[in-house]
């Protein structure tokens, strides 16, 4: 299980690559990555800016992250997130999950970002075009 | 002691962003918003933790805990 | 839409990260990839052969991309699949999806590894270690 | 001419891989297995198609398709 939160730019596809599991022992890679985009509700974004709760939220993550563990058949997870100030095209989160087979990795995979989206204390901060500053409250 | 913290759009409208206050008794986190928050009504919707776990408003609260205050959660 | 079938290795994380769409227009990118384990129903695997049926292969595969853009919201889909002598640990087969938001990229990859395991005409002869070769016949 | 084609287990259960036959007048799917396999009983689960579209058993063939008749498929 790996929990993470960046305040850099990263490269999914690099993370995902670097974090190998034994070679034969697994089927199925599941993942799922989030990114910025330059519209919200209608209105063009400029930037945005991610808080989020210091210790509690790698908590939370690892929380959701061992109880995927334990309700599905998976053998590892992966959350990398981001915070502090980004810019549209910019990746907001990563998650995976390995399996033998492709139904637990899928699964397991949807439930990390379903809980993550409910319940991870992060909250995004977006400036639109305009200079407007607002805190995004749908979700 | 225990320290408040809150977080994001909350921290704004409370104008607040970290409080200690003394631990009394039977101290619940009712109390604590209530005794911070100068008559601010408690918004709809609003999460808490003690010690970053989630809780509720009944919750008692002891000395050196931490107490958070946040707004619906927006990540990923 | 990209629709690949291929004789060679693939690095999957080299393929999404060259799958540029417009910065600031996708949110979310749903993304499977399948691995050849080795093991497979109680046996030791070590090989694999990975048979198609040339052009209908690929044909099956752009229809099912096509439904799949469709029926969801979403912007983007590629598929690509290893044909020949595979390894353990080998990538078999890679399906992405991207969109604006994460429900229609999660549930249109899972639907088109769904489709491509239901209908799409491959077909595996697995070589044991005992040198036996059997063709798999569950999926 | 119609091509015939086998695929997997089902080329080496047939012992055929390709055949070209006369396409004669209201030719079935199900009559070009009869005329091709030998009298071999169609295995169930066989899929079938024509010019690279799934079909079936009563289906008519005319000069110039090909027939593909395959076991289920295991990709992915």
């Amino acid at each position: 299980m790996l929990v993470k939160i960046i305040p850099n730019e990263f490269n999914p596809w690099k993370y995902l690559q670097e974090h190998e599991l034994q070679a034969g022992k697994f089927g199925a890679t599941a993942t799922f990555i989030g990114t910025m985009r330059d519209y919200n509700v209608g209105d063009t974004v400029k930037s945005m800016f991610l808080e989020h709760y210091p210790n509690m939220t790698e908590k939370h993550l690892q929380k959701i992250s061992n109880i995927a563990l334990q309700r599905w058949d998976i053998l590892d997870t992966l959350i990398i997130h981001r915070v502090g100030e980004i810019l549209p095209g910019d990746n907001i989160v990563l998650v995976a999950a390995w399996a033998g087979h492709r139904a637990p990795a899928f699964e397991a995979c949807r439930f990390l970002m379903e809980e993550l989206k409910a319940k991870a204390p992060f909250w995004k901060r977006e400036t639109l075009v305009n200079n407007e500053v607002r805190w995004v409250d749908a979700n | 002691m225990v320290t408040i913290k809150f977080f994001a759009s909350l921290r704004e409208e409370v104008g607040k962003n970290e409080v200690q206050i003394e631990a009394g008794e039977q101290l619940t986190i009712a109390k604590i918003w209530n005794q911070v928050c100068d008559g601010i009504p408690l918004p709809n919707h609003v999460l808490m933790a003690i010690n970053m776990e989630y809780t509720d408003l009944n919750s008692l609260v002891k000395d050196g805990d931490e107490v958070a205050f946040f707004p619906p959660v927006t990540g990923g």
